[in-house]
């Protein structure tokens, strides 16, 4: 037996099918899902991956926030289902406000396509348990939305309670405040950020480098865990 | 106003028709009253206008393209050759690949965000117009001088709209060029080029067959944009009259266009399509004589039924718009219904708006009343040919005559120094990373080798590990000192930038950008180009399978240098065994392979410190380049060299800078006997690439050299934190990388 | 047709990059005096039926929870009006 | 320190990729009778010294050459008013 994850398809995702491979390569079950459907298909855990949805016309992740399947992401959120969201994925968790704050367009208003060095700062949530809290990694980062904002308070809430979850070593390659590359729920099963990690899961590809498996081997193992209780 | 019916047109023989003002001459406008046998009507016109202009009918050109399909080399791999909306070549273990090269140079120049974003868009939908899933595209580019304000507006605008569009269907970009020059001040060169891979049987192709099968247009509503845009656009020099003349440019959304890609890759996943054409230049008028000239019976299209996006649009409009992200399949009646489920899936519009009939017509009818009734390949493949003369300019002579070899060289070392240190620091010479940052290289997760390797490599097959290289060369200096070898070494340095990175070459695309056709020296250019691409790809056995020509790229009287691009298609079995171009192991040895010549005509050390072109271009030998090109793929795949650099503009000591920077080692290097330290770093003779090779392997390697005839000389070790050249000088990494990669970013950003 | 204006902006403690680069590019093209600049959307929204009070509290509730992210961004709703004094074009 | 608005908006025959997404998700979120929607861009200009005639027109060329593409867009210059009747918020 396995943990099953849902990968959700919006119209306009781009990195599914990489995050689907992700969850294969950890040992997991990848279940893809469709944006219309309301059914969850009895997943253990969702994935919100990167992409365009909706072309980021409007706001990014603006519009798919109002699909039907992230109704019952919402609901199930907020009752402890794990849900990971990688960048654009991430932008639609923070329309939802399952996660605070917003995403603007970066600093230098480019498209940044970089190897990008983060710290873990916390190995507290479901999806970086088998990371340790200060580890640094290295995963591909591409956006051009993806400058995090937050009010003063929010951002000291954040802090104070560990939620900052990601932070970007080296460069700060966007302007986001306080050099905030992801951050999590107040339980932790909720997790936003804008690196990918599902590139980096072989050497051969992307960066050469697999600093990005440990987001799913940690859900893999937590799901069995729990299976297992 | 009345409608220009069939019927109407026969009735008024005398009516007076804009055909001048939609750029037809007279002797055209006459074969079409011929071909019908009356005068054509509104709409009939409007379909002549756009697909006999030069950009759709290639009318300059094609006497001279013939030549890709007369001389083409024996090759099993070609699957689709010329003349489909891009080649096929087989890949191996099933696969198929497409690939096709293709200029939006005019719209960049007006609009550079949406011209360029409309040009990747354009290129995406040929080559899911085959059956393929695109995985990569490519971007050459030229531009005016890199300091010149207008740059600063141009290079911007098409470096986001490339990568707004191509991010955004999650397409990684895997390589291009940038290249300044003053002579593309206002005709700057936007390139792209798109790869996509199927299983044999999935090769479609463009015609309706079957009587009685449906044509349903599917994707975006048709729009009063771009009427007429990109073909007559495209198909005349700049008006200096200025901003009032411009023409309609499109936008783009590439959104609409991923999910047509998702929604044709479903269709053709469950085979529901008896033939399917992209809607590019020329629009309806093209996809629809196109469809029913390569197809077997006729055709009838009721036009009221394509869905607007302003009602008031004409039915010339209509056939002319270059609306983007559309498409048109035939389909079986059988299939219709599932054909616009998936499509509705996918939020996808389709109508269906007519059908394959038993005659041998084109014929369209508006609320009713036939508006064109004409023979489909008269207007899809029958169009005008020109014959048009050509002569070597002038000027040819003298400047082959000024030679670069006799520029005044670095006096002493610390003049060759100072002098490498501003040509990696060149703008042509400098680190790409500001523009190539810009663009998703990492998407779809199959990403072997992207910039700044010497080609960019995808893995196609997740078990197998096979994978493909693509390569794009021009230099449009060597093609200006003679074209005929220009275009030689274009095709040669792609081929090798292959290799090098340890694919076998297989087929090319080609995008020729020239100034106007109405100039003989130009036209000259031209016949020569074609005639050196065509005669090296017999001797490299690389067939041409497709590629776009771009006229017109003139200023008043002054035409872009001759600029044929090159892009080089290859396999690799085993995509663990690619060969990086980072010196990244300390003590491997460095092997220089080929020979080097005095040979500065065109160089970059030429244009950086002289500011000159003039003389001769570096020689071609393409059977060395086979040579060449076996020894980097036999050594790749035995594991002989661990790294490995083509040699081209900037010579030894640009490639070495390049790979020592990717790898963060440096390299000391020996100047070989019998050269003296400027020519072995700066010349650029073709036919030469640089190897490291383990300590262990270097007898194995040398060998094999030695067994095939290929110069091999030691000229170095990987070594130490700086480029160092024995009793010249020495330059630390850190002054190198900021050199480097501080030029592009200060000029533009 | 009656057309409503939705006017979206940053927040005035929010970095505006975008307005920014068109200030900073400004004296460049030769244009002085300009002392700051925010870039924001504009949507024009064409109304079928009456403008009435309910249409425009329906349309206040859309940009609130829509067009606009008032986590940070403002928004002002403006019924169109025919050409006033200050404009030109 | 007074005010200059430009609005730039994609020319109407001119494709709008953004206000057509905007427009097609209204009836999923339950916003009806909203038959188009066109998505601009709306720059605030904080004009330094007197907004007259010569600053109007200088503004305007500004707004001709730089801040809209006028191949594809329209734009329109305003002296921003005071809150007027139909505005909310
Ligand atoms: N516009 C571009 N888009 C993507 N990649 C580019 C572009 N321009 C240059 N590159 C990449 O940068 C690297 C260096 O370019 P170039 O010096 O032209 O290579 P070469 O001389 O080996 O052909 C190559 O990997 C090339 O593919
Ligand atoms: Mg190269």
């Amino acid at each position: 037996m396995t943990a099953r994850i849902g990968v959700v398809t919006f119209p306009g995702t781009l990195d599914d099918r990489d995050t689907q491979r992700a969850v294969r390569v950890a040992g997991a079950e990848a279940v893809p899902l469709w944006h219309r459907d309301k059914d969850l298909k009895q997943v253990d855990a969702v994935v919100l991956p990167g992409g365009f949805s909706y072309g980021d016309y409007l706001r990014a992740g603006a519009i798919s926030r109002f699909s039907p399947v992230m109704e019952t992401i919402i609901e199930q959120a907020k009752g402890g289902m794990p849900v990971l969201g990688i960048c654009n994925g991430f932008q639609v968790l923070t329309e939802t406000h399952l996660l605070p704050g917003a995403m603007l367009r970066n600093n230098h208003l480019h498209f940044v396509c970089r190897d990008q060095k983060l710290r873990v700062e916390t190995d507290k949530t479901a999806w970086t348990s088998d990371y340790s809290a200060g580890q640094e990694i290295s995963v591909p980062l591409k956006n051009i939305d993806g400058r995090y904002v937050a009010d003063e308070r929010t951002l000291d809430m954040l802090e104070a309670e560990g939620r900052v979850a990601f932070r970007y070593l080296d460069v700060n390659p966007n302007g986001s405040l306080r050099d905030i590359a992801g951050i999590s729920n107040e339980a932790g099963n909720v997790v936003g950020l804008m690196p990918h990690p599902e590139h980096a899961v072989e050497p051969l590809v992307g960066t050469g480098r697999t600093d990005g498996l440990g987001f799913f081997t940690s859900i893999l193992k937590n799901l069995l865990k729990g299976a297992n209780a | 106003m009345t409608l220009d019916t069939v019927k109407h047109a026969a009735e008024t023989p005398e009516s007076a028709q804009p055909w001048k003002e939609l750029g037809l001459k007279q002797d055209e406008y006459e074969r079409i009253r011929e071909i019908l046998d009356r005068r054509p009507t509104g709409a009939e016109l409007a379909m002549y206008s756009v697909m006999w202009s030069e950009h759709c009918s290639y009318k300059s050109s094609k006497v001279h393209l013939k030549q890709f399909g007369e001389k083409a080399p024996e090759n099993d791999a070609l699957l689709v050759g010329i003349g489909e909306n891009a080649g096929v070549v087989d890949v191996g273990q099933g696969y198929a690949v497409t690939f096709k090269v293709e200029s939006h140079n005019h719209p960049s120049y007006i609009e550079p965000y949406q011209g360029a974003a409309t040009g990747v868009g354009g290129i995406v939908r040929d080559i899911l117009a085959m059956g393929a899933r695109p995985v990569a595209v490519m971007d050459p580019l030229r531009f005016g001088a890199a300091d010149h304000p207008d740059t600063k507006r141009v290079l911007p605008g098409v470096v986001a709209g490339i990568g707004g569009y191509g991010n955004c269907l999650g397409l990684p970009n895997i390589g291009g060029e940038v290249v300044f020059d003053p002579c593309y001040q206002g005709n700057p060169l936007v390139n792209a080029l798109c790869v996509g891979v199927m299983k044999h049987e999935d090769i479609h192709l463009a015609k309706a067959s079957g009587a009685g099968n449906k044509v349903i247009l599917y994707g975006a509503r048709t729009g009063g944009d771009g009427i007429g845009g990109v073909s007559v656009l495209a198909s005349e020099t700049f008006d200096s009259t200025g901003p009032s003349r411009r023409p309609a440019v499109q936008v783009g959304d590439p959104f609409q266009e991923k999910l047509l890609i998702e929604c044709t890759l479903e269709i053709f996943r469950e085979d529901l399509v008896a033939g399917i054409q992209d809607l590019g230049g020329a629009g309806l008028s093209c996809a629809t004589s196109e469809l029913a000239s390569a197809g077997s019976g006729g055709m009838r299209v009721e036009l009221d039924t394509v869905p607007l996006r302003d009602a008031t649009l004409s039915p010339e409009e209509i056939l002319m718009s270059e609306s983007q992200e559309r498409m048109c399949a035939v389909v079986e009646p059988g299939n219709v219904d599932r054909f616009l489920e998936i499509c509705e899936k996918w939020d996808v519009i389709a109508t269906v708006i007519g059908e394959v009939t038993e005659g041998e017509r084109l014929e369209i009818f508006w609320h009713g009343e036939q508006i064109v009734d004409v023979p489909p390949r008269s207007v899809a493949h029958e169009g005008p040919t020109y014959h048009r003369p050509y002569a070597r300019p002038e000027w040819q002579d003298a400047l082959q005559a000024d030679d670069a070899n006799k520029l005044a060289r670095p006096a002493n070392a610390d003049e060759l120094r100072e002098q490498i240190l501003k040509l990696v620091a060149s703008p042509n010479q400098a680190s790409k990373a500001w523009i190539t940052d810009q663009y998703d290289r990492f998407v779809q997760g199959n990403t072997v080798l992207a910039q700044p390797e010497d080609s960019g490599m995808v893995r196609i097959d997740e078990e197998t590990n096979l994978g493909v290289a693509v390569s794009t060369d021009g230099n449009g200096r060597y093609a200006k000192l003679d074209p005929y070898t220009g275009a030689q070494l274009a095709l040669a340095e792609s081929y090798r930038n292959v290799a090098a990175s340890g694919a076998k070459p297989l087929a090319i695309s080609d995008c020729l950008n020239f100034g106007s056709p109405e100039d003989p020296g130009v036209m000259w250019q031209f016949a020569e180009a074609t005639r050196g691409l065509a005669d090296a790809c017999q001797i490299l056995g690389t067939p041409v399978t497709g590629g776009n020509v771009s006229l017109y790229n003139q200023t008043g009287d002054t035409a872009i240098h001759p600029t044929p691009v090159v892009a080089v298609l290859g396999v690799i079995d085993d995509v663990t065994r690619r060969t990086p171009i980072a010196f990244a192991e300390e003590g491997q040895l460095l092997y220089l392979l080929g020979e080097t010549r005095e040979e500065f005509g065109g160089s970059a050390w030429s244009q950086v410190v002289h500011d000159h072109l003039g003389g001769l271009p570096p020689q071609v030998d393409l059977e060395r380049e086979r040579l060449l090109a076996e020894i980097l793929i036999s050594g790749s795949r035995d594991g002989m060299i661990d790294a490995a650099h083509d040699l081209s503009d900037g010579g030894v000591v640009q490639a070495v800078v390049e790979s020592c920077l990717r790898g963060g080692r440096g390299a000391r290097l020996v100047v070989p006997d019998g050269l003296d330290a400027f020519t072995f770093l700066l010349s650029e003779s073709a036919g030469r690439a640089i190897v490291a090779v383990p300590r262990s392997e270097e007898l194995r390697f040398t060998d094999m050299c030695g067994a095939r005839g290929l110069p091999a000389t030691r000229i170095g070790v990987i070594d130490g934190d700086a480029v160092e050249v024995q009793g010249e000088f020495s330059i630390p990494l850190s002054e190198l990388r900021t050199a480097h990669e501080e030029t592009v970013p200060g000029l533009l950003a | 047709m009656a057309r409503v204006v939705v006017d979206v902006m940053l927040k005035p403690e929010i970095l505006d990059p975008q307005g920014q680069a068109v200030q900073r590019a400004l004296p460049r093209l030769g244009f002085q005096g300009i002392a700051d600049v925010r870039q924001g959307k504009r949507f024009e929204l064409e109304v079928e039926g009456p403008v009435d009070e309910a249409a425009l509290a329906r349309i206040h509730e859309m940009a609130e929870t829509f067009l606009a992210n008032t986590v940070i961004e403002d928004f002002v709703v403006k019924v169109e009006e025919p050409a006033t004094a200050g404009e030109s074009k």
